[in-house]
């Protein structure tokens, strides 16, 4: 069985768009998207609640799920990096795994035939 | 067919209708700027002050304050308001009365749940909000409006600046005291956090509804469509005034805080229409905008002074919008009065009648709220447990929440200070 | 200058649009009450009934109430109201009648849609609310309001506990039985589970709304502003029967679950105000506390009863507030009547007509609203595929979504009962 | 006692409290329509330009319009409204026609704020608010309503389509033109991409209650409630028009989207609203439908000729709904209107007339908006950085977030396009 | 240490409930569930707003990840794909990760016992 | 290679704010905060919503995503238990993976490094 490997990458939010046009232009059609919030060294805008301070420490970000197989890793991470480079902090980053299998529950698919995606 | 009877009935009645309205106005406003985990509870605390406040009114409250007079300080005790109250001298049925009185009692009651949002026990509310509409409202309504002392000393409180609104505002300032902050509203060394409203846009028409209830409010108080100039003007001078509460406060918070803050605009607003309507029909329309921006500065300052120095916890502001605003719009009657106010060559006698007025007042509110709940919270206790607390009081006292539908954000609350 | 004609026109007219504002009411009690998947189909519903209702009550549905009378039964058809109606001798003009009754007619239309949400075809649900503003209500609008059977027989329906809400309930008991439950709703074994609102905030809005709107609806059916004593007295036991309904709602529920439910006390304030709305004129404040917590209790027993014995799903308890309320109410009259009911010495007689009216009134809608509806299944279809009811009717009846930046929760719906 | 003026007096006050309320329709709708990250900024803004229109208008702006006549021109500058304005001739105190005023001054002012939502600086909001309401308002308000050259043409306008709403819309137009697009409205070939709003059933809300406004809107301009013929009718053919609007709306969306759009009917009643409010007086409740079918038909075309063939972004659809219908209503009534109208055989000379008016305005508005908005650029800026419009006006302009406890969906906005 | 394994499952969020019986009945009693935005040959119904035409790319989904170590990741896999399975575009997909280790906070339960779902 | 290791905390959202302290004190600064839905042996407290009765079955939960690499494993762990402890049902779990490799996107760092938050 070839190696599956999953890549989470976490992000700004606007970027989503643009990095899944991306994603999709190297031959990565799947992913699952979520809103998380993010904990790092960005801080968020210092605000000003009713006369109090504060300064969020929680920023919206959004996790990007893939899992690949024929596309090589290294391409979806060059891909990623590219398109969500600012160069501010707060860019983000992705994390690498390896996946022991996978199973496309509508017919059964197993591995790597299971991320290919024809309808 | 006496004419002039029916469009006065006609106005207090429609004025009657914009008042209540006041309470979704109020609802609005508490539930906006509090925690999305308590919307149901803030809803049923408004709904049931209302409910309650209409019954007990009419069993007791009205005729506490409008029953004959006993020695300047409370009405004869009439069951049921009765009897026929012909020594009030009505110029509108009996019960058009009742009911505009009534709507404004549970004004008075209202005010007090924005204040103690979020971490009241609902019954022990319950049971304070049927002790003010009983006693601690008609009461002073006896002294101001019912023909008792401070109305024969010419104190003028025209709509309620000081008889409903610091009324409420001293109830809240005594509730949130001692009931204290809610969980994480202060760091252990005393800074004040931030605890976000769930929905400015609540919030926002609350304010809405509440200026346009307003328009019923303080124009009702002359209880006489027939007066055509007075009502007239009295649109006039409460509209300036909020209006330049709202400027004002926007400006000062734009000032203070670098940005023109939503929810203080929104306070400002408020506190305008408090601080004008003791003095709407006498002050002229440039004394009504001054008032109003007095009013819009203070509410800022007096809330940012209520949270960060005597560390109590308000969560809309009520004490100081209703409380500060309210006392203060009383005592400018003193010195804007086109007849008789201190820039107005009256002299000091009117200001002094004022200053003895909201100082009795404020003292006889603050007492017997200070009693009233402590009482209960010997008896059956004011707060909810800090788990209660924690999971919201919709689900631990009601049973359910308010957007079962939406993802709450559960973190983010308590973490985002400075 | 006829003054009175004025007054009494003014009066009217005012209440016109606070009766028209009752369709906000309905709307953000509906939506409230009900998913967030499907707000924006009964936005549309209760915007659409509205509408379609006002052009043809217009065109056709105000003659046949009003024309004159065929035998007792119904009015002559008059196509878009144009003759002078001089036959009903108001003191107002024919102008503010009509529009006066086209927004009666619209809230009994508006009843259904609760009842049926989040489930009916959107097409399906236009003719519905076109057949009702057309013929079924005006037809019973006339034998009541109309000078039609009922009216002669001396049957008091003031302001339209039967006319308009126990209409509009019984439509809606026909409508939400024939299109069956919402998926979900009952377990295989035809146990009720929870189906959550999504809004708490905006439910109790509306029913602030509402009751807002009912010191329209009653005291705007004197059709006289100069009836100062009677539009006074309206106006008290109107409020008192809302207040005693919340009260009792909320206590029994407290009783019942344990905890006081937010929705049961909001659904017994409107039952208070549904209930008291046949009687409000001839009852006194006491008889209206008592109307009001009778229908406070029963309307909690109604929605319980429905739900867990006929197993109809009614989301938003439009049957039992409006249906079983409304002819409660219209019976109390019987009753209460301080002249002719059976408490005041007043025998039986009224109490029978009330009967009669109440059940005639049933009778007809049911029987008519129940071969509307199966017609309309039968040829266009009540309801949506299942596909289009799990994925919501905003998205498949509409193309869009009403709360499209906000995370839903899409897992909870189905998974949280016993 | 002159219970004639006091009739009026009533009257136009509680038409002034049901326009006040306007406002939080306004707030309403632009917010529900508009995204969740802004709906703070745009409370403030609706806010605040009433609370600017509302102080200016009394010290500039009411000279202006009412101020004795010069050249036909302009009224004579009268600082803080204090002379006694007797050439008005009016029935009403002075007073109360200074308030009627300044709310209507305020609802042109607010109809801007949808039109540029989401992307103006709140600073330079302020700015244009207060020169509309200061200045290009009042010239036009002489023209039409001060006794100005239009109005001695014999210009029909009862109630402002013209004036108030037309002149609003231009002012949007100009304003969304040269603020350009939302980022991420056009995709880099200019088709327009959906960027949907918050909240329906906020947006519902709003229009009930702009619905319920217009009730004081168009019949309190008749500035008499003894005028019971023509407010009653008044009442009917502003409920047909609103009524016909959206069915006209939702219907046409269903033949071109294959689905009843919500906020595209939600749009036609207040077409039809806009579009009635000229002739509202003068058409017969037919020509009260019609005009409502056509305003219906015609914002949804305006809608989509502004976005996909203007390229330009008016998120709430202000401009057609405004600008267009109310140029179109003003039109109408030439031909419409039963004496003198074209289609009533009153030739074209009314039509002329009513097309110089529209086009007068049109020129006037859209010249000096365009100036206005032009210099406000140059100097303050009008447009917030794309930093700031893309983290929402909400954080950056006022340090806050409106919805605090839900997860808010910040994938999804720009990504659901075709 | 017996080998942990992770599931997750992506999938239409109107089938949650049946398969959370369907696992409760294979004797997996613990899940963490979220809602996440999928992306895949799967498009949204087309809507319209105001007059724009569109078809939303990402769709709601959930994700159900489930740690077990007793009940074969096998048995899970087919209980599963039995309660998912439409046979239509958007069924959704199930990873298998391997993981290292779990930690039971209330009683400091590691590995295998820290998944046994005693009170 | 140093090895990397991703934990996951799932736990009570009213303990976030402790937590995140907590584990900043030992040198964890990044982390990635999502809202779950946790479904195990704790239930929900029963309510009653118009007359019907329910339990509910899901609990609102936080996952806390961390990764690691200077920080020892056992560490996190241990301060995780030590601030999430209550001894009741529904504290939470801990659940530990290993990870293959991480970017940090502003700058390209990769592996270890990459978790280092300087600014
Ligand atoms: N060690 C970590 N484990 C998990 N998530 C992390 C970690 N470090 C950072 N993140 C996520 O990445 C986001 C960006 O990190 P941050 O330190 O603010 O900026 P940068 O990515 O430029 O280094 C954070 O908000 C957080 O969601
Ligand atoms: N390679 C992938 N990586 C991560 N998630 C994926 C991947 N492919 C599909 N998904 C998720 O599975 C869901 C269903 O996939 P889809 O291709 O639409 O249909 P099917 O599951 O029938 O193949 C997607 O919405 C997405 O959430
Ligand atoms: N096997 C599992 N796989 C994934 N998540 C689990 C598992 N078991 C428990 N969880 C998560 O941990 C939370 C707490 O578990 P629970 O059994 O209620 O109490 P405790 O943590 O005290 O054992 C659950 O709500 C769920 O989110």
């Amino acid at each position: 069985m070839d190696k599956i490997t999953k890549v989470d990458i976490i992000t700004r939010p606007n970027k989503f768009e643009e990095l899944k046009d991306a994603l999709n232009k190297i031959g990565v059609m799947g992913m699952t998207v979520s809103n998380v919030m993010g904990c790092g060294v960005q801080k968020g805008q210092t605000g000003n609640y009713r006369g109090v301070t504060y300064t969020p420490e929680l920023l919206p970000k959004i996790k990007v799920e893939t899992v690949i197989c024929e596309v090589p890793v290294a391409l979806v991470v060059e891909t990623a990096k590219k398109v969500l480079y600012t160069g501010k902090i707060g860019d983000g980053k992705i994390f690498i795994y390896e996946i022991a299998n996978v199973v496309r529950i509508r017919n059964g698919d197993e591995g790597k035939v299971a991320l290919n995606n024809q309808p | 067919m006496d004419y002039g009877m029916a469009i006065d009935t006609m106005w207090v009645l429609v004025a009657t209708a914009l008042v209540f309205f006041m309470q979704a106005g109020f609802a609005m406003v508490e539930t906006g700027f509090t925690r999305a985990k308590n919307a149901g509870n803030i809803i049923m605390k408004n709904m049931m002050d209302f409910a309650v406040g209409s019954v007990v009114f009419w069993v007791f409250g009205f005729g506490i304050m409008f029953g004959t007079d006993i020695g300047g300080y409370i009405g004869k005790v009439d069951l049921f308001s009765l009897s026929s109250f012909e020594h009030l001298g009505l110029g509108i049925p009996k019960e058009a009365f009742l009911i505009f009185q009534t709507v404004f009692c549970a004004t008075a009651a209202t005010i007090v749940s924005g204040a103690m949002a979020e971490r009241t026990k609902f019954s022990s509310y319950l049971i304070y909000s049927l002790v003010i509409s009983a006693v601690i409202y008609p009461i002073v309504g006896h002294w101001i409006w019912g023909g008792g002392w401070l109305a024969q000393l010419g104190f003028h409180d025209f709509a309620g600046s000081t008889v409903v609104h610091s009324l409420g505002g001293w109830a809240a300032l005594m509730g949130a005291w001692i009931i204290g902050p809610r969980l994480g509203k202060f760091t252990s060394d005393g800074k004040p956090k931030v605890i976000k409203g769930h929905s400015l846009t609540l919030g926002a028409l609350g304010v809405f509804i509440l200026w346009f209830g307003w328009f019923g409010f303080n124009p009702g108080s002359t209880l006489a469509g027939t007066s055509t100039e007075a009502v007239s003007h009295i649109f006039v001078t409460t509209n300036l005034a909020a209006a330049a509460g709202a400027i004002a406060s926007m400006i000062l918070s734009w000032v203070r805080y670098n940005k023109p803050d939503v929810s203080m605009t929104l306070n400002g607003a408020l506190g305008g229409l408090v601080g004008i309507t003791a003095g709407t029909d006498i002050v002229s329309p440039s004394g009504a905008a001054v008032i109003g921006i007095i009013s819009g500065i203070v509410v800022v300052l007096a809330i940012e002074f209520i949270e960060n120095v005597m560390k109590i916890d308000d969560p809309v502001g009520a004490i100081s919008v209703h409380g500060v605003c309210g006392a203060l719009g009383t005592l400018l009657v003193g010195i804007f009065a086109t007849d008789g106010g201190l820039f107005y060559g009256g002299g000091t006698k009117l200001l002094f009648v004022q200053l003895l007025g909201v100082g009795a007042v404020a003292l006889w509110t603050n007492v017997t709220a200070y009693y009233l709940f402590k009482a209960i919270d010997k008896t059956v206790g004011l707060r909810v447990s800090s788990e209660e607390e924690e999971e919201g009081l919709d689900k631990k006292e009601h049973g359910t929440e308010s957007y079962a539908d939406f993802q709450p954000r559960v973190i983010y609350l308590n973490s985002d200070q400075i």
